[in-house]
């Protein structure tokens, strides 16, 4: 019966038919126009509130942007020029205050004839990073380097640096650049230099001072090598040790170096420092410093032993209950009450430990993320092969942790450097408001509102939009190395 | 801290001036990050005295708000900030004024097309005024006193005041009388903005040390006399070398430190005044020179004229 | 059973204070704890010093003292003979205004941004890009002064409006006025207003009682209302329909209550400098609100589309397979599931919100940080004082906040093996 | 696998589906070319056919969950348009299970099953939940009801998303790869299933290329490549004396691996 | 599986791992009772059981990652205690293979390998990589040295994580269920790699379900349910002639499928 059924079934095509294009209807423009922009009534609707919006952004922005004046001497002068070309009422951009302050803007107070140093302060700073962030590719890590070596170079010697800087400068990066290709491994330490470097060339005075200050990281470091068979005591010595150089020698041995070679720059006192030079500094020593603390209040918080679990839990909870604003009034008005009597140091120094303090709890929590995403199995296969809590921690936990977490420390990294504007309410020459203010305070530029926020707005929209286009980058990344 | 300013200061070779963070003719950076204006000149003239070099200041903006702590913790070891003497700050909050450098008081400024005549007229106003300054506290008083009502239009700066007052946001624009000139000044259109006649507050303004260390307000507050003074007798920072070989007048004589050695008294040497005249001139020059009638500002001397003239600013005697 | 005990309890030896696990995870501990105490007691120490060489004391009774100073924006009465303590109380509650409007309204914007960005509609999908990523990309302060700048620079002055052929026209019938200093709206009146209960300087009025009572029974009714229709979907299957039987019980009492009171509104009118009669919602305000409601809405419309993004294609499938229609599994399926990804960081979002309404300090409003960390702080030279209190109460709020939210959370959570 | 050998009943005449020329593009890309295909209510029909032949699209076409550019698709009587009433009753007549089961995780099994009887259906709650328990017993995990998917085995959730599907009291039963997503011990819980679902008599379209279940039940095996019906026969026929090269060379490969 | 009968050798008189009456509780749950055993230099102990019997606890309790709460362990003459010193001591004794390999996806294979040598016995970078080379050359995967785990197969993968238990030159090998996680073609790799170290006279203690691995190399087998140990005796009689009820059924069960 089945059988007979099946004759009545079998079937072969004895021929494969092609591919056909599909009815007209189903391609090209009006397809696309249909499916994307009228596919119902609603939709329709959307479009022509959308076409409404562009409508009025273009009709109020666009004459005022077309209508730009560049080259001017003050408001009035634009405003005049305006006027003759478009007529009386007409209302345009007056981007000549940008192109006379532009370097306050970027540079603050900072003297003119060294802009080179924070320029190539920030041109180092992608080369420090490049082994860390673009280690997965060589080829965007090359551009990168490329870019900053060429980039760093240009616009120093357009901003009218010395030959000897520039030739100083282009040695440096290139070497550097050679190191990182040829020896990665040494490039990290390299990186770890990095912090000591820009803060050489962005305060100037004598390289004695930071290279003392890393010295005492070396000391440290040789003691607890040297000691490392007393475990928790050799890290203990290693500390305390440290300080002593820091305390007691760094100082003496950095000026009496100094005065056999001086290898001095030019000193740039804090409070020339203003516009983006600041937003940036703050922000990247901010970040810099806040990733070891958060590690270590990440690990802490994960740790089993109560009472340092509670005082992180307590730490952390507490930063991120208080808005930043809060904390820099803290810097400004109370951190020199907390200090023994008589010390007293920079505002903008004060401001960087609790922009550390601030971003660290935040740190803290986007590692505590990374660590918990390790499944058990990497603790248990390190405590198997008998390595104690910290080498595991740092061999096998660390590097693994951090790498997933690069994307949070990237929008962590993007949120604090949108809050380095706030500092304008310490007394701070911020590029966004403190800036701005200034310029218009004086009598050239009164009542110029929309330039200078244009101008600073689109800057930072670049910096932030390209860095979160790099963390969502490493996160496709990671998604796929992690399958 | 009660420490020994003077000595921090020598040993430091820099004088921490708090300055405003930007108000025209008083403090304000121009465009290379250089300070000049009223209450700059003064720390010239202090850094000068106490270091022998004019430029040896470094200038810390402070707010509003930071401006008291900043003295207080140390931050700076002077604050020339137009800051009004009052007996709360110079008790409660521990500092110690030397003395007055311009005697303002505050008023209002509205346009002139509003048809108002008199502060009395401004019930139910929209008025803008700074927050925690010694003006808001006037301002409510004010009203309060004559039965009124208003709606204060908090703002930040200076800054922002003049670009709400600009745009309409508020009816007027109460400050001090001399930022208001200032102000007005500035603007394009400054017939069409008014000064009301009011005065509603004395508003004494000086430079102010930390409390407790007398000798370094001794040094603040003669610092500040001898500007005054100089202007009295005629020493101007053009002719005082020549005054300081040639003057015979007694007073002037000790004030440039020909005769009797006054800085000895108080910790520095015999040519304090004159350095501390010579940087930026005596007061009237400096006066002249950032916020007097030849400049944008064009504040007239008035109250701040000497005695000898029917002002106020009178030197205490130098001997 | 036998009951075990510790079987091997070897005597204790110093060396297990280091050697031995249990011990040493207590040494550890009491080393940490010493260390941070020293620490603490070394900054207090500090502070005592310096403030005893200063001359100050550690005090809250400035906080009795007069403030002087007057708020544009008061919830509850307030002048400036007023002590500090309730200037303080006025930040915060105009802290607390700022702060839930804002949270409410980014809440809506971003959700309904984040539901655009995923429509099928180009335009309308590139346009919520491009708004998302430029306000997440500048900073909050240059979007509150922007906004600022926008309010006083191109809205009209209380001026305009005034005399035969006014340069401004008021909106929504002739209601509401946009000014540069203020937006006017009308405010409630009643012909017939009842007694109120007088609290020291605040009076309720009964009226106010009186709905919020009739509102409240209106909720609880709906709640029964929707429980007994379950009851009948459950018993017959059909589900009744009970929405306008919900709407009118909103609405009935609501409107006889009106007519009880004669409540009407009293639209704004120019008189003198300014408008009187409606209420004057404050720029600084307004401003404010409106920065962070667009600034924190990009984020939120992120989140969203996250959310929606990760409940995966299947789960639609599957509902639209079974024969649910759209909106049914939206509601039934998508939402709940998308609801568990997106109130964690939600819940972030509103305390970032909470955190960054201190940047009123832009705008001149009078939140907590402009009256306690503020006008008080420098009239009274208190940092120290203010600074401590201030914080604790920031503390507090986003304490409160994420511990309601976590409540909600822990009610949305999966069960997974 | 198990390869119980059942009479496989008679199939009616009445078709209870029937595609007519079936074209269907994604974009420029023509998926599915000129397929005809009757089904007749009872019968059973395994869709074999290597990756991307449009196996799956073939089946999503049936209760549109792709809609279709050509031809014609007729369930039951009802002819899939545009138009919405018909899509939900074709859609509620069809149950479909696929290769990720796609339970509602937030609900639990009681609830994925009852959920469509109570909201599509308007059926009681109390009655919903007796058929949902019928259906879980009857794939024999009753017992498991009060879970969540979370905290169930692959076979499981897949016996529930079929258990989930027969609640709506589907006349046909669509498949998917419901056993690819399985490990191997879970493979035979499913199948087993499925081949009970089979002996009621259920009208069943399967993709799936568990050769053992295809010649257990199924009436025809219909082999697919490059959007097209390249052979259909009986399970033996089929699997023994493939005409087709292509049907060779592809049993071929699934049977060597 | 391989199946080569291969001598058994002789079993040294010392006791490699000593258990008294271990006990130990998960929160109220008893998993460990009474466990008696002991075992000598050189020998080979397969440990099998129904899942959730307490096989992998008892193997992780005999290094130290879980804590036992009654009883004693002996591991070569050192009793592991809450001492810190005697933990470290026994775990750079004992080797440990895990279910799912938990290699270091940061490090390359060879890395893998050597990290512990180099900062647990501070051997130099140099000594370590040699030695690294010859074990992953007796696991046959010296190619691989310098590729990452996520490069690598399952098989693969499980012979690097022995490789580097190797490398601390272990006097005790711990395996649990090292196999359980591959796929059939690559179980075959690794029992070879094991029975290899067993034919080395390496003491092993594994557990699995691979009867024929067993078979050929086991000189005990341990069977384990609800904590206890139920019985024990050479492969032949155990799975020839098991003596109680419980192992019937298990044995019935893991041979059926
Ligand atoms: N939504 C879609 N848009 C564009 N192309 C699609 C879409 N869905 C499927 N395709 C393509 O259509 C073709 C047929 O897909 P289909 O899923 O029906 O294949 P299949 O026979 O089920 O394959 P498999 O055995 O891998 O499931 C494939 O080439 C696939 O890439
Ligand atoms: N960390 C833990 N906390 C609580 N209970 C646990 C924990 N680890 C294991 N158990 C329980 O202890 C019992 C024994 O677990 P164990 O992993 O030793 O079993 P097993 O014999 O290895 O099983 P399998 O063959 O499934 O691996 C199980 O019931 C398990 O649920
Ligand atoms: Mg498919
Ligand atoms: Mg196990």
């Amino acid at each position: 019966m089945s059988d007979t059924h099946s004759e009545t079934v079998a079937y072969v095509r004895e021929t494969i038919l092609p591919p056909v294009p599909p009815p007209l209807a189903e391609t090209g423009v009006i397809k696309w126009l249909r499916e994307n922009l009228f596919s119902g009534p609603l939709n329709i609707a959307l479009t022509f509130v959308g076409l409404g919006i562009v409508w009025i952004v273009v009709s109020t922005v666009g004459p005022w942007l077309f209508r730009a004046v560049w080259d001017a001497g003050s408001i009035a002068e634009c405003r005049q020029i305006i006027a003759e070309r478009h007529g009386p009422d007409a209302s345009g951009a007056c981007f000549a205050l940008i192109k006379h302050r532009w370097n306050q803007f970027v540079f603050g107070f900072y003297p003119q004839a060294l802009y080179w140093r924070p320029v190539l302060a920030f041109g180092l700073l992608f080369l420090a990073l490049a082994p860390v962030l673009f280690s997965e590719s060589a080829r965007a890590r090359r551009i990168v380097l490329g870019l900053a070596v060429v980039l760093t170079f240009a616009v120093a010697q357009a901003l009218g640096a010395g030959t000897g800087a520039l030739l100083g400068m282009l040695v440096l990066m290139l070497l550097w650049s050679a190191l990182i290709e040829m020896r990665p491994g040494w490039s990290l330490l390299a990186s770890l230099i990095y912090p000591f470097i820009a803060v050489w060339l962005l305060w100037g005075g004598t390289l004695w001072s930071p290279a003392m200050a890393l010295a005492g990281f070396g000391i440290g470091y040789l003691v607890w090598r040297s000691l490392a068979r007393f475990g928790m005591f050799a890290f203990a010595l290693a500390v305390v040790v440290t300080a002593m150089w820091w305390l007691l020698l760094a100082g003496p041995a950095a000026s009496a170096l100094a005065s056999m070679a001086p290898l001095r720059l030019r000193p740039v006192s804090s409070d020339q420092f203003g516009g983006f030079v600041l937003s940036i500094t703050i922000g990247v020593a901010g970040i810099a410093l806040s990733l070891p603390l958060g590690v270590i209040l990440a690990l802490a918080r994960r740790s089993d032993l109560p009472v340092i679990k509670m005082l992180a839990v307590m730490f952390i909870e507490f930063i991120r209950g208080v808005p930043l604003i809060t904390l820099l009034f803290v810097a400004s008005l109370l951190l020199n009450y907390f200090l023994p009597p008589g010390t007293n140091f920079d505002i903008i120094l004060r401001v960087i430990i609790m922009v550390t303090l601030f971003a660290a709890a935040y740190m803290a929590e986007v590692i505590r993320g990374g660590l918990a995403a390790l499944p058990k199995g990497q603790y248990e296969a390190g405590d198997a092969l008998g390595l104690d809590y910290w080498k595991a921690q740092r061999l096998i936990i660390l590097p693994q942790a951090l790498k997933i977490s690069i994307p949070g420390i990237v929008s962590t990294f993007i949120g604090m450097f949108k809050d380095t504007t706030l500092v304008v309410f310490v007394g701070l020459y911020d590029p966004l408001k403190a800036m701005s203010d200034a310029i218009r305070a004086s009598f050239e530029w009164k009542g110029a509102y929309w330039e200078p926020y244009v101008f600073v707005g689109s800057i930072f929209f670049i910096l932030c939009f390209g860095m979160s286009r790099y963390s969502m980058y490493l996160e496709r990344r990671l998604k796929r190395d992690h399958r | 801290a009660e420490g020994d300013t003077l000595k921090e200061v020598k040993a430091r070779d820099v004088l921490n001036c708090g300055v405003n963070t930007g108000l025209i003719g008083f403090a304000a950076p121009d465009a290379n990050g250089n300070w000049s204006g009223f209450d700059v000149a003064f720390c010239k003239a202090m850094a000068a005295a106490v270091l022998g070099d004019a430029t040896k200041v470094k200038y810390v903006p402070t707010t509003g708000q930071t401006r008291f702590t900043a003295l207080s913790s140390g931050e700076v070891d002077l604050l020339a900030r137009n800051s009004t003497w009052t007996f709360q700050r110079d008790t409660d909050l521990k500092l110690d004024f030397i003395g007055v450098n311009y005697f303002d008081g505050q008023g209002f400024m509205v346009r002139k097309d509003l048809g108002v005549s008199s502060a009395k007229e401004l019930n139910g106003a929209t008025i803008c005024i700074q927050t925690g300054t010694t003006t808001e506290l006037n301002l409510a008083d004010f009203f309060k006193a004559n039965g009124m009502d208003y709606q204060p239009v908090n703002i930040d700066s200076n800054a922002e005041g003049e670009q709400q007052y600009m745009a309409g946001a508020c009816d007027a624009y109460t400050t001090d009388a001399s930022g208001l000139a200032a102000t007005r000044a500035s603007f394009a259109d400054p017939e069409n903005h008014i000064i009301l006649p009011e005065i509603i507050s004395k508003e004494p303004l000086g430079p102010a040390v930390r409390h407790g260390d007398n000798n370094w307000g001794d040094i603040a507050r003669w610092t500040l006399y001898a500007l005054i003074a100089a202007e009295e007798y005629g020493v101007t920072s053009a002719n005082i070398d020549e005054l300081a070989k040639s003057s015979q007048n007694p007073e002037v004589q000790r004030l440039l430190g020909t005769t009797d050695d006054m800085g000895k008294m108080i910790g520095l040497d015999a040519e304090w005044a004159k350095r501390a005249i010579k940087a930026g001139g005596n007061y009237g020059e400096i006066f002249a020179a950032t916020i007097g009638e030849q400049t944008p500002i064009g504040l007239a001397r008035g109250l701040n004229a000497q005695w000898t003239q029917g002002g106020l600013m009178y030197a205490m005697p130098f001997r | 059973m036998v009951t075990y005990t510790g079987a091997d309890n070897p005597p204790f030896r110093l060396s297990m204070l280091i050697y031995d696990r249990r011990y040493r995870s207590l040494t550890l501990q009491a080393i940490v704890f010493i260390l941070v105490m020293l620490m603490a007691s070394w900054l207090i120490n500090n502070t005592l010093q310096n403030l005893s060489a200063m001359g100050k004391t550690f005090s809250f009774d400035f906080l009795f003292r007069r403030a002087g100073y007057d708020i544009p924006q008061q919830l509850i009465p307030y002048n400036s003979d007023d002590t500090h303590l309730r200037a303080a109380i006025i930040g915060v509650l105009n802290t607390l205004l700022v702060s839930i409007t804002g949270c409410i309204s980014a809440t809506v914007v971003g959700v309904l941004v984040g539901v655009l960005r995923l429509s099928s509609n180009w335009l309308i999908a590139r346009l919520m890009t491009i708004y998302v990523e430029v306000f997440r990309n500048i900073p909050l302060l240059l979007w509150i002064l922007v906004i600022l700048a926008v309010f006083t620079e191109v809205m009209p002055a209380p001026n305009a409006y005034r005399g035969e052929n006014p340069a401004a026209t008021m909106i929504l019938f002739d209601t509401i006025a946009p000014t540069n200093r203020y937006t006017a709206v009308p405010s409630l009146g009643m012909t017939n207003p009842p007694a109120t209960i007088s609290l020291g300087r605040e009076g309720i009025s009964w009226a106010f009682i009186a709905f919020v009572v009739v509102i409240a029974a209106a909720w609880f009714g709906n709640r029964q209302l929707r429980r007994w229709a379950k009851n009948v979907q459950d018993q017959t299957g059909k589900r009744p329909t009970t929405w306008w039987i919900s709407l009118a019980m909103f609405v009935l009492p609501v409107l006889f209550l009106i007519w009880y009171f004669g409540l009407h509104l009293i639209p704004p009118v120019l008189r003198g400098f300014n408008f009187a009669d409606g209420t004057n919602l404050d720029n600084a305000f307004v401003v404010l609100w409106l920065a962070l409601t667009l600034y924190t809405g990009a984020f939120i419309a992120e989140i969203v589309r996250g959310g929606v993004l990760a409940v995966s294609r299947g789960q639609t499938e599957a509902a639209f397979a079974l024969g649910l229609r759209p909106r049914r599994t939206m509601s039934l399926v998508v939402l709940p599931q998308a609801l568990r990804v997106i109130v964690p960081p939600l819940i972030s979002q509103y305390l970032n919100l909470t955190k960054n309404s201190s940047l009123a300090i832009a705008v001149g409003y009078m939140d907590l940080r402009g009256t306690l960390g503020g006008t008080t702080l420098n009239q009274t030279g208190r940092e120290m004082e203010c600074m401590v209190l201030m914080m604790g109460i920031y503390l507090l709020l986003c304490l409160i906040i994420s511990a309601g939210m976590n409540i909600f959370n822990s009610r949305v959570k999966l069960r997974e093996r | 696998m198990t390869t119980k050998t059942n009479a496989i009943p008679a199939v009616s005449d009445e078709a209870a589906i029937e595609i007519v020329k079936l074209n269907k593009w994604f974009g420029t890309f023509h998926v599915l070319r000129d397929i005809d295909l009757v089904v007749s209510r009872g019968e059973r029909i395994v869709i074999a056919g290597p990756s991307g032949s449009g196996k799956s699209t073939l089946i999503r076409c049936i209760n549109r969950l792709e809609e279709h550019q050509a031809g014609k698709i007729i369930v039951d009587g009802t002819e899939l348009t545009h138009d919405l009433k018909n899509i939900d009753k074709v859609r509620s007549e069809v149950g479909m299970v696929f290769q990720h089961f796609n339970l509602f995780p937030h609900l639990t099994s009681l609830e994925n099953c009852t959920l469509a009887p109570i909201w599509v259906r308007k059926i009681p709650k109390r009655e919903a939940e007796e058929t949902a328990m019928h259906f879980l017993t009857k794939v024999k995990i009753p017992e498991q009801a009060l879970k969540y998917p979370g905290q169930l085995s692959g076979g499981q959730q897949q016996r529930v998303a079929i258990a989930r599907a027969l609640c709506m009291r589907p006349r046909i039963m669509l498949f998917d790869e419901p056993t690819s997503a399985l490990d191997p011990e879970m493979i035979k819980e499913v199948l087993d299933t499925m081949i009970e679902l089979a002996e009621d008599g259920m009208t069943m379209l399967c993709v799936t290329h568990e050769m053992g279940f295809a010649q257990a039940v199924a009436h025809r095996v219909i082999f697919m490549d490059q959007g097209q019906i390249v052979e259909q026969n009986t399970p033996k026929e089929f699997f023994n004396n493939p005409r087709s090269e292509r049907t060779k060379l592809f049993l071929s490969q699934i049977l060597g691996h």
